[in-house]
């Protein structure tokens, strides 16, 4: 079979053509083209919609709604998201970034993916026609998920509230050796209120770091105060080993980028 | 970049008109406007795609290939395996009488290397070549793999090569290649301090930006025009001849504009089977290999260990240097047992050492095949010689540069290899080095000369 | 098998074409068209060297299809010399010598052109970034970063 | 976290050719009825120039300005044998080869010219703009354009010639490994300094120095080219590059260029390279090869500035973070 691709108008519809057996959603082409370039032949049909709310960015009210066709370039740029540009920034270089969209860095496997790491520190939701899915069930789901994704929506964090790290080994375009994002609530006296930290390459998709967010509360963002969340910064997390690095380096070294975003 | 006249002008005379000159390169406008011709610039009504279906195992024996499903594949005109190939077994340095041939072009009965190639299909397109190629049928039967070069120089490890007999290329001289000068256990005796070290590498990539491939047309009066990026013309040409038993009037090779080499190109693996295809189908076939196949498929630069063990005396003079070095070849021969040779002769390093032995073995394993890249046979043993002198400048607490200086060759001294030294200039490098860095070493190594013994 | 009409503006000339569906941009420009200014030199999306501009946005030729590139306006290096009048940024990789075995520089410099068009006086950082998608194996970057610096000031010049 | 400076050195040499010679190239040239000249070879072009190179060669000897030089190469049907461009041997094996069929060429020319001027053609000489001149009465002169139509309608003459550079093979004794591996070895010196951050492993390499003797330097602005890139790939294989990133395993092997580890763009050290010349006896015009050592002694300088830095040897490439991290607490522990 050889490929071929469908374009619809509506979600919908091509929500239905995906049903058929072989078929792929095509966003950027980052990562479906790919496949298809390198011999993937269980790829023989491509889909895609051109439905004008997938590629629209929605801010109102503190509210962000970003189609799924919106891509990392279209964020970065975007005057309403500065807070977020150097986690879309993080994602490739300035052509892949005119590419990748929002849906498919949801997809993307570690160590890729960088953006979605981001939005799971945000505690945003992933829409499908079938209706909002928080983004860890999404995440912990998505092997098989087949419903379009058409938008992601989160509540725009306070100004300073949002922290992202990414670490590379070549700059400023390499892969993650991980990244991490954080959202930080803090108290009038400093101590942390609340805390959602967000970790890519710490498993084969982005995950929280539940027991540092838990040792934040309460403490004060200076290396004393943070000394308990980075001891449990790599609890229940399971690193990739990949050609970067070894999940020995990433689980040594994510204190040490942990600790370095936190004071930052 | 400065250029440093002062050094050595007593031996250069600058009275050229075009040498020298900073003419501007005569294939940059091509470069520049997108109008430079690679190999794969050329395209041919009617092409055919080559895709290799390539081993999943790292060690196995083939109980049987199935190609019919793939034979049936829309758009698929031609399968080749083992028995389509004239003269299957073959090794490039034949040519200069370094054998035996080791390597099959499609595997035969056995797969040594994971990512081997076994069939060949050719196809309309690069799709329906991938499809079929994903219906052909290989039974194999896995056998014990060895990966680690000292595991493969045991006794009772599998045996990678059965071409050669055991897992190491047997030289003239043995199973490495030997250098022997002065005596170096006596060297050793009279030391005031031994270091025994050992180093590693692992396999590195060429990473040229355009991949290893061919274009091939059959001329219509049995000749064919292939267009390559090999870095040897008639290299290639010669063991094409060979392998397809075809006289090499019959070939005309057409290249020599590469989208960068670094020694990569210098293996003769795409154009054989592209211009079997041409010849079998009657029709113009391109073989490219995929960015996954320059990177895991094509040849690295080999593994290297390098164990150095100097006696060094307390005044900076190294009296005796014994070197193992062990090149990971890899399933075949193609260029390593010529690197490791050259190992041996590059031993031990730009210094003169009055006893030193050097041994350098060419081991096989059961991974991607090594070959030639930049700095070949050298590179390596640099890394391990250079850091080795640190490690040994440090021991005796003398500064690293200047126990350089005291070890240096200069023109007229007996090198390992029993050659006379001629044209040094270690010194002078070392000199402007150490005013470039602001690295000050004393007065006296910035009086010497490579040209004449003695300070 | 399925073939789909494409038609776009290719450096200024209206191209139609008949494209299998599924071919990428890269084929349908290097194979059907026949402008071989973009390489192919991994198809993955990881070297750049087959970069090309697309509606003003530096993208992807090897991983775009064709048929998505409908009605749209398609920059390549072999568009860029007007007249044979090389382009600012094609006389600094000359004159800087930043070009060695030029697989890379047809990319390179469509990623430059979009950097220079948007930015027309570049900080080094601003240059590097916009070269990081782009590999080049023989330079070592720094003559390349170095010739769209060149550019730029020639372009500043020309416009003072 | 502490970000610790350290540097090293490391100096080297590097064989020019095939090890052990044996590695013929030939080439031929020969002028067009109007001057220009064609050097026909089969030797590849990487990148590094050869081309270019060889056309300035010709000019050089021939006695003409480099434009007028067309080189025609790497088709096996017109050019004659080249071993091929690995070893650092293409300039120096191709560049004796279109001496030798350029001089040849030469001799031709002057004999033709001496025919037109009517004296001896050991009494002429070259301008290097095109004309070729009586020594000593510079008034008397006839352009190669002339020459050559002359030499091509009038004479019947072919201005050409044929070259060859072929070191003899060596063959090394076998007990004691006595041989002559090349005949000639280009030098190279580098100072490196890097950070290296202690908690990390991770090493910024801020500055490389590099001294490099190479013969001569034949286009000095393509040496350039090729001594830089080459610095940045021996920072690259010192620190970055492997197929294989847990060898001896065969696992995790990269396969695009996002896996496959190389310096970016913003990762380049700042580089210094100082250039030598201490010509060669067999070289063309004296150069060396310097395509493959200067790439070499970063690897060495790094390793040893990292120990530096740290204080802790790396003696396996590449010299990731990882090994780094190992190392240091490795060495905590004891």
């Amino acid at each position: 079979m050889a490929l071929a691709l469908q374009t619809f108008a509506t979600v919908n519809d091509a929500n239905a053509a995906l049903k058929a057996a072989g078929t792929r959603y095509l966003g950027g082409g980052t990562l479906v083209v790919r496949a298809a370039n390198e011999g993937d032949v269980s790829v023989s049909g491509l889909i895609r919609s051109t439905e004008p709310s997938l590629s629209t960015i929605a801010v109102a009210g503190g509210k962000v709604r970003i189609g799924a066709s919106v891509t990392m370039a279209a964020i970065a740029r975007h005057p309403d998201l500065g807070a977020l540009a150097k986690a879309a920034r993080a994602v490739g270089g300035p052509a892949i970034r005119n590419m990748a969209t929002v849906g498919g860095n949801l997809f993307a496997p570690a160590p890729y993916g960088d953006f979605a790491v981001a939005l799971l520190a945000l505690d945003a939701t992933v829409s499908t026609d079938d209706g909002e899915t928080p983004i860890e069930t999404f995440l912990a789901s998505r092997d098989g998920s087949r419903a379009i994704v058409t938008s992601v929506g989160f509540t725009l964090p306070p100004q300073g509230g949002f922290r992202f790290l990414k670490v590379s080994r070549v700059k400023p375009k390499g892969i993650s050796v991980l990244s991490i994002a954080a959202v930080l609530k803090q108290s009038p006296d400093g101590t942390v209120a609340s805390a959602r930290i967000a970790l890519g390459c710490m498993a084969d998709r982005p995950v929280r770091a539940g027991a540092a967010e838990r040792a934040l509360l309460g403490r004060t963002l200076t290396a004393d105060g943070i000394a308990p969340a980075l001891a449990a910064a790599s609890d229940g997390t399971s690193p990739i080993t990949d050609p970067i690095a070894s999940a020995w380096y990433r689980n040594e070294v994510l204190p040490v980028h942990l600790g370095r975003l936190l004071l930052a | 970049m400065e250029l440093r006249k002062s050094y050595f002008a007593d031996v250069r005379k600058d009275d050229l008109h075009e040498i020298g000159q900073p003419r501007p390169r005569s294939d940059s406008p091509g470069h520049v406007t997108g109008k430079t011709a690679f190999f794969a610039d050329r395209n041919f009504p009617g092409m055919l795609h080559l895709k290799m279906v390539r081993s999943p195992h790292h060690h196995a024996r083939i109980r049987s290939i199935d190609t019919s499903e793939a034979e049936k594949h829309p758009g698929v005109v031609r399968v080749l395996t083992a028995k389509d190939v004239p003269h299957n077994v073959n090794t490039i340095l034949i040519l200069i009488q370094i054998g035996p041939e080791d390597e099959t072009v499609l595997a035969d009965g056995k797969v040594r290397w994971k990512g081997e190639a076994v069939v060949a299909v050719l196809a309309e397109t690069e799709r329906a070549a991938q499809e079929a190629a994903a219906k052909v049928k290989v039974d194999y039967e896995v056998l014990p793999a060895v990966f680690d070069m000292e595991e493969a120089l045991k006794p009772g490890a599998p045996l990678v090569n059965e071409y050669h007999g055991q897992n190491y290329y047997l030289y003239d001289s043995g199973e490495c290649r030997k250098v022997r000068f002065g005596d170096v256990e006596a060297g050793f005796a009279g030391a005031d301090h031994i270091l025994e070290q050992s180093y590693q590498s692992s396999p590195i990539e060429h990473a040229p930006t355009e991949t290893t491939g061919c274009v091939v047309t059959p001329e219509g009066n049995d000749r064919f025009t292939c267009y390559t990026n090999t870095q040897a013309m008639f290299f290639t040409l010669d063991n094409t001849s060979i392998i397809l038993q075809m006289p090499g009037s019959k070939l005309h090779f057409v290249g020599g504009t590469v989208g960068g080499g670094f020694g990569g190109k210098v293996d003769v693996i795409v154009e054989p089977i592209a211009i079997l295809g041409a010849k079998l189908t009657g029709r113009p076939v391109c073989f490219i290999y995929s960015r996954e196949e320059e990177m895991q498929i094509s040849s690295p630069r080999a593994a290297e260990k390098v164990v150095i063990k100097d006696g060094v005396m307390k005044d900076g003079r190294i009296v005796a240097r014994k070197v193992t070095g062990y090149t990971d070849a890899g399933a075949y021969s193609r260029h390593s047992p010529y690197g490791a040779q050259k190992g041996a002769g590059h031993y031990p390093g730009p210094y003169t050492i009055p006893n030193v032995w050097i041994d350098t073995y060419c081991v096989y394993t059961n991974r991607t095949p090594s070959s030639a890249m930049r700095g070949f046979g050298v590179t390596i043993g640099d890394f391990a010689l250079e850091v080795q002198m640190d490690k040994l400048a440090r021991l005796i607490g003398m500064d690293p540069l200047e126990f350089r200086f005291i070890n240096a060759y200069r023109d007229g001294d007996m090198k390992a290899h029993r050659q006379p030294t001629e044209g040094a200039a270690l010194i002078e490098c070392m000199q402007e080095a150490s005013r470039a860095a602001n690295w000050p070493v004393a007065e006296k190594f910035m009086a010497m000369s490579s040209y004449v013994k003695g300070v | 098998m399925a073939k789909v009409p494409v038609q776009f503006t290719l450096n200024g000339s209206e191209k139609a074409e008949f494209v299998d569906s599924g071919t990428t941009l890269l084929h349908a420009l290097r194979d059907k068209i026949g402008d071989t200014s973009p390489k192919g030199g991994c198809h993955q999306g990881t070297c750049g060297a087959c970069s090309v501009i697309i509606d003003g946005e530096l993208r992807l030729s090897c991983l775009t299809l064709a048929e998505t590139c409908d009605g749209a306006v398609i920059s390549t290096t072999s568009g860029l010399s007007d007249s044979g009048v090389l382009h600012p940024l094609q006389r600094a990789f000359l004159d800087t010598f930043a070009t060695q075995c030029g697989f890379c520089t047809p990319g390179m410099i469509m990623a430059a052109k979009v950097l220079l068009d948007h930015t027309p006086n570049p900080s080094r950082d601003e240059v590097v970034e916009a070269l990081s998608g782009n590999i080049c194996r023989c330079t070592g970057y720094e003559p390349i970063i170095q010739a769209v610096l060149t550019a730029a000031r020639s372009n500043s010049q020309n416009a003072a | 976290m502490a970000i610790r400076r350290g540097r090293g050195v490391a100096a080297i040499n590097y064989p020019t050719g095939m090890n052990l010679g044996g590695d013929p190239t030939q080439a031929l040239v020969h002028s067009t009825p109007t001057g220009n000249f064609m050097v026909t070879l089969s030797s590849v072009d990487l990148g590094q120039g050869m081309k270019q190179i060889m056309a300035q060669i010709c000019a050089e000897t021939i006695g003409v300005p480099t434009d007028r030089v067309v080189v025609d190469t790497a088709d096996t049907d017109t050019g004659p044998h080249c071993m091929g461009t690995f070893a650092s041997r293409g300039t120096h094996r191709a560049g004796n080869a279109v001496i030798q069929a350029a001089r040849e060429a030469r001799q031709v020319m002057l004999e033709v010219a001496a025919e037109e001027l009517e004296v001896n053609a050991s009494d002429l000489e070259t301008d290097g703009q095109g004309n070729i001149l009586v020594k000593g009465a510079p008034q008397k002169s006839i352009s190669i354009f002339d020459v050559a139509l002359s030499a091509h309608f009038k004479r019947g003459r072919s201005i050409s010639g044929r070259g060859m550079f072929l070191i003899p093979r060596s063959y090394p004794e076998k007990e004691t490994g006595a041989m002559k591996p090349s005949t000639c070895y280009a030098h190279a010196c580098t100072v490196a300094e890097v950070e290296v951050d202690d908690e990390t492993g991770e090493v910024t390499v801020l500055t490389v120095k590099n001294v490099f003797e190479i013969g001569r330097a034949l286009n000095p602005k393509m040496v350039e080219q090729q001594l830089v890139g080459g610095s940045w790939m021996g920072i690259s294989h010192a620190l970055y590059e492997t197929t294989e990133p847990y060898y001896p395993n065969r696992d995790h092997g990269g396969t695009d260029f996002n896996q496959y580890l190389m310096p970016g763009p913003g990762d380049l050290a700042e580089t210094e390279i100082i250039v030598l010349e201490r010509p060669s006896a067999d070289g063309p015009y004296g150069a060396k090869g310097p395509g493959e050592m200067c790439a070499n002694p970063q690897i060495p300088a790094v390793a040893n500035a990292v120990f530096d830095a740290v204080g802790v040897r790396i003696d396996t490439l590449p010299i990731t973070p990882e090994r780094i991290l190992r190392a240091l607490k490795a060495q905590a522990a004891n």
